[in-house]
C-alpha cells in the first residue's frame, strides 16, 4: 500500500511538471528570435559554407537558443542548445535537427549534439577558425576529436 | 483488613494506541520537507558545479561527467563523515542528505568506519554494505526485471 | 538556468524521500531502496532521461539515478547481445558510485574512527 | 517477605551502603554533573572500542562503590549486574576484572532495580553480607547495536531517546548506615503492541504504570506515601503517558512528585529528543543524584521504578512488538535516625 502511494505521488508530480511546462512553452515563443550564432569566414583553409548554412537552418527551429558548427570536406559537426523548458524534448529535437540536416546535406556525414561539452569545443574551434589560419589538418583532427568525444558512451 | 481491589490494568492495546498517539511528539513534516528540499537541492547544485568543472576542464561530456561527479561527491562525503559532521547534518536535513548519492556514500563509509574495531575483513569488509546493500540488491534486481521486460517486448516487436 | 532546475528537481526528490520517512514511516533503507526501484521504473518507461536533460545533476545526484543507470547499462548491453546482455550489462554504467563508495569506505576506515554523539 | 501478588517486603532492612555514578561527555554537561563521581570528556575513554569503553565505565563505577562503602574487594560476596550490549559482554569482562562471584542480569534499562531487588532478597535470606549491583550503558555502543552506525546521517524523531553514557553501582549490605531498602515489586512484561524502536517511552509507560499500581496495591499504600517516584527512563513522551494512565485508574500523582531519570540527567538545552535512556540512565540517577538526596534527607521515601524495553534489533526486523518491563524498589531513610 505504501509502495503504491509512493509511486502514485511521483506520477502526480510528473504530471504536474508536464502541465507547467506547456504553459511556459507558450510564453517562450515570443523570445525565439534571439538566437545567436556567428558566421565563420575562412576562405584560406576549409570552407565553412556548410556549417554556416546548417546554423541558419537550425536557427529556424524555434526551440534553439544557440548553435555552433564546423565542418571538413565530408564531416559536419553541429551542436546547439534549446530553451530550458524544451529540454524534456531534447532527444526528439536532436533527432529532428539531424534528420533535417541530413536531408539538406546528403553528401555529408552529419553529427549533431546538444551536449555542453560539444558546444564548448565547437565554440572554441569557431573562434580559432575566425582568428587564426589553422592548417587544414589541424581542423580535421579537431573535428574528428570532437566527434569521437560525442560518441563516447558512459 | 479490607483490601482495596486492584484497578483494571493494563488497558487493551487498541485503547492504548489512542492514548499513545495523543502523546506522541508530532513530526514537523512541513519543516522537515523544507529542510530536505533546501539541503537536497544544494547538494544537487554542488553536483552540477562539479560536473560543469569536469566538462570545462577535462574531456568529459555531459553524459560521461556523471561518473567523476559522483565519485567526487562520495569523496567529499568521506571527509564530512570522517570528521563527524554528516550525522549532525543528517539530523537537520533528513532526506536532504539521505537521498542524494552522498547518502549512499555515507551509509557505506559510516558502516566501514564503525566496524573498524572488528578488523578489516570481518568488520569493515563484511559490514560495509550493511545499510546500503539493499539499495544495490533491489536496484539490480528491478533493473534486471525492467530491462528483461523491455527487451522481450522489443524482440516481440511490441515497442 | 540548469542550476535552478537542478536545485528544484533535486530538492523535490528529497522531499519525496522525506515524506516516505515521515508520513509512510519507512526506514532509511526501505526509502532508498524504494527510490532506486522508482528510478529504474521511470527509466524503463523512458521518463528519466528527459528528466536528466532537464535538471542535470538534480536528477543524476539523487539515488534514483542509480536505478536509471542500472537499467541503462542492461538495455545498452541487451541491444548488442540480446537477452544475455540484460544480465551482464547491469553494472556497465553505474560502477562508479559503488566503486567510489567501496574505495573511500576502506580509506575512511583506515584514517578515521567514529566520533559518536 | 512475599507480599501481595508480586512483591517483597524486607524486614531485615538491607542497607544501600554506597552508590557511585560515572558518566561521559554529554552527562558532564547535564544538570546532574555534580552528582557524578567521575566524568570522562571523551566517548572512547582511552579504549580501543566503545565496548571496551563501556567495560571501563563499569569497572570505574564498581571500584568507586566499593571504595565509598569503606570495605575491601574481598568482602563483597556477589556482583549482580548486566547491560544491553551483545550478551552483556562489557559487564562480563568487568566482572572478570573484579573477580567477585557474578550473577548476570538482563532486563534492559530495568536491570539496575532488578539487581537491587535481587540483592536485597538475597541479603534478607542471609545469603550474603555485601552485594555489589549496578548497570552500564554507552551511547555509541548502543547506537551501533540498536540503531545505525554512529556516523550515519539518519534523522531521529522527537520520540527517540538518547542512550546515557555511564555506569552506576550500588553496594547493598546487611548492616551499616544508609537508606534502607524496604520493598520491591517485580514487574510483569507488558506489551501493548508498540513496534517503533524510536518510541520506547510509549512502550515502557504502561509497564511502569502497571508496576506502580501493583506496588501500591500489594502494600496498600497511597501514592502520596512516597516523597518521590523516580521512573527509569520513560522520557518526556513516556512520562506524560504514564501520568495519564495512572490518572485513568484514579492514582493521581503530583507532577513534581513524579520524576523521571531520563529527563533529569540532561538539560533542556541538550539535543537529546525525548530524554535519556539506556541501562545506565536509572542507575546513575538513582545511585548518584537520588542517593545523595536521600542521604541529605531532602527526600525520605523514594520509589524507584526502573523501566526497560526488552526488544532486540532482530525482533524489530522480524516485526515483533516491544515487550516492556518495570521493577519497583522502595528506598527510605530509617525513622530512628
Amino acid at each position: 500500500m505504501r509502495y503504491h502511494a509512493g509511486v502514485f505521488m511521483i506520477l502526480l508530480l510528473l504530471m504536474g511538471c508536464g502541465k507547467s511546462q506547456d504553459h511556459l512553452e507558450q510564453q517562450m515563443h515570443h523570445t525565439e528570435e534571439q538566437i545567436k550564432f556567428s558566421t565563420v569566414k575562412n576562405e584560406t583553409t576549409i570552407d565553412q559554407y556548410e556549417s554556416n548554412q546548417a546554423k541558419e537552418i537550425v536557427a529556424t527551429f524555434h526551440e534553439t537558443t544557440e548553435v555552433f558548427a564546423a565542418n571538413t570536406k565530408d564531416w559536419l559537426m553541429l551542436a546547439f542548445n534549446v530553451t530550458h523548458m524544451n529540454r524534456f524534448q531534447l532527444k526528439n529535437i536532436e533527432k529532428n535537427v539531424k534528420k533535417r540536416l541530413t536531408e539538406e546535406f546528403p553528401h555529408m556525414k552529419i553529427e549533431v549534439s546538444t551536449d555542453e561539452k560539444m558546444r564548448l569545443e565547437l565554440k572554441k574551434l569557431e573562434e580559432d577558425l575566425h582568428t587564426n589560419n589553422l592548417p587544414q589538418q589541424t581542423v580535421e583532427k579537431r573535428i574528428k576529436q570532437i566527434i569521437s568525444l560525442s560518441r563516447e558512451e558512459t | 483488613m479490607s483490601m482495596k481491589s486492584k484497578p483494571p490494568f493494563p488497558p487493551t492495546s487498541t485503547s492504548y494506541k489512542q492514548t499513545e498517539q495523543a502523546h506522541e511528539t508530532p513530526r514537523p513534516i512541513l519543516l522537515n520537507c523544507i529542510k530536505a528540499f533546501l539541503i537536497g537541492g544544494t547538494i544537487c547544485v554542488i553536483g552540477q558545479c562539479i560536473s560543469l568543472f569536469y566538462i570545462s576542464f577535462f574531456d568529459f561530456t555531459e553524459e560521461t561527467a556523471g561518473n567523476p561527479t559522483i565519485a567526487t561527491l562520495i569523496f567529499i562525503t568521506m571527509l564530512v563523515t570522517g570528521f563527524g559532521m554528516y550525522d549532525k547534518l543528517g539530523q537537520f536535513s533528513g532526506a536532504g542528505t539521505a537521498v542524494p548519492v552522498t547518502g549512499f556514500g555515507n551509509a557505506v563509509i559510516s558502516s566501514a568506519i564503525e566496524h573498524r574495531t572488528e578488523g578489516f575483513i570481518l568488520g569493515v569488509g563484511a559490514n560495509m554494505f550493511k545499510l546500503a546493500g539493499p539499495v544495490i540488491v533491489y536496484g539490480v534486481f528491478s533493473a534486471f526485471l525492467i530491462a528483461l521486460i523491455k527487451t522481450v517486448l522489443q524482440l516481440l516487436g511490441v515497442i | 538556468m540548469i542550476f535552478v532546475w537542478a536545485f528544484i528537481v533535486g530538492g523535490i526528490i528529497c522531499v519525496i524521500g522525506q515524506l516516505l520517512f515521515d508520513v509512510a514511516k519507512l526506514t532509511p533503507a526501505h526509502t532508498l531502496t524504494l527510490l532506486v526501484v522508482i528510478g529504474a521504473i521511470l527509466d524503463g518507461v523512458g521518463l528519466y532521461e528527459p528528466l536528466i536533460d532537464f535538471a542535470g545533476a538534480g536528477a543524476t545526484v539523487p539515488i534514483t539515478s542509480f536505478g536509471n543507470s542500472l537499467v541503462h547499462g542492461a538495455m545498452a548491453e541487451a541491444e548488442e547481445h540480446g537477452l544475455i546482455g540484460v544480465v551482464t550489462g547491469i553494472f556497465e554504467v553505474t560502477s562508479s558510485g559503488i566503486s567510489a563508495a567501496i574505495i573511500f569506505g576502506v580509506i575512511g576506515a583506515l584514517i578515521f574512527k567514529p566520533r559518536g554523539s | 517477605m512475599f507480599t501481595g501478588t508480586q512483591s517483597w517486603a524486607f524486614s531485615t532492612s538491607p542497607v544501600l551502603l554506597s552508590g557511585s555514578a560515572v558518566g561521559g561527555p554529554m552527562e558532564a554537561q547535564g544538570p546532574l554533573a555534580s552528582s557524578f563521581d567521575l566524568l570522562f570528556d571523551d566517548l572512547w575513554m582511552e579504549q580501543t572500542s566503545y565496548e571496551n569503553a563501556q567495560q571501563r565505565l563499569m569497572e570505574e563505577a564498581s571500584a568507586l562503590a566499593i571504595q565509598k562503602a569503606h570495605i575491601f574487594d574481598e568482602q563483597v560476596d556477589f556482583f549482580i549486574s548486566g547491560d544491553l550490549i551483545n550478551q552483556m559482554t562489557p559487564t562480563n569482562f568487568a566482572a572478570s576484572t573484579l573477580q567477585i562471584p557474578f550473577l548476570g542480569t538482563f532486563n534492559a534499562c530495568a536491570t539496575s532495580m532488578e539487581s537491587v531487588a535481587l540483592a536485597a532478597a538475597i541479603i534478607e535470606a542471609s545469603g550474603a553480607n555485601y552485594i555489589l549491583t549496578g548497570s552500564s550503558s554507552h551511547f555509541s555502543s548502543a547506537e551501533r547495536q540498536y540503531r545505525f552506525p554512529n556516523e550515519y546521517g539518519s534523522q531521529k524523531p522527537g520520540t527517540s531517546q538518547t542512550t546515557v553514557t555511564g555506569a552506576g553501582c550500588a553496594m547493598i549490605s546487611k548492616e551499616g548506615s544508609g537508606p534502607i531498602i524496604k520493598r520491591a515489586t517485580i514487574g510483569k512484561i507488558i506489551d501493548l503492541g508498540i513496534t517503533d524502536p524510536f518510541n520506547m517511552g510509549a512502550a515502557m509507560a504502561p509497564a511502569a504504570a502497571d508496576t506502580i499500581i501493583t506496588h501500591l496495591h500489594d502494600f496498600q499504600l497511597p501514592i502520596t506515601y512516597y516523597d518521590a517516584v523516580v521512573t527509569g527512563d520513560l522520557g518526556k513522551v513516556g512520562r506524560d503517558i504514564c501520568i495519564q494512565l495512572l490518572n485513568d485508574v484514579k492514582v493521581s500523582i503530583a507532577p513534581n512528585q513524579f520524576l523521571d531519570a531520563g529527563l533529569m540527567v540532561y538539560g533542556p538545552d541538550q539535543q537529546v529528543f525525548a530524554g535519556g535512556s539506556g541501562s545506565a540512565c536509572s542507575a546513575v540517577v538513582s545511585f548518584g543524584h537520588m542517593l545523595e538526596q536521600l542521604q541529605a534527607k531532602k527526600v525520605n521515601r523514594v520509589l524507584f521504578v526502573a523501566t526497560g524495553v526488552l526488544h532486540s534489533p532482530l525482533s524489530i526486523q522480524q516485526q515483533k512488538t516491544m515487550p516492556a518491563i518495570a521493577h519497583a524498589v522502595a528506598i527510605e531513610n530509617g525513622s530512628d535516625e
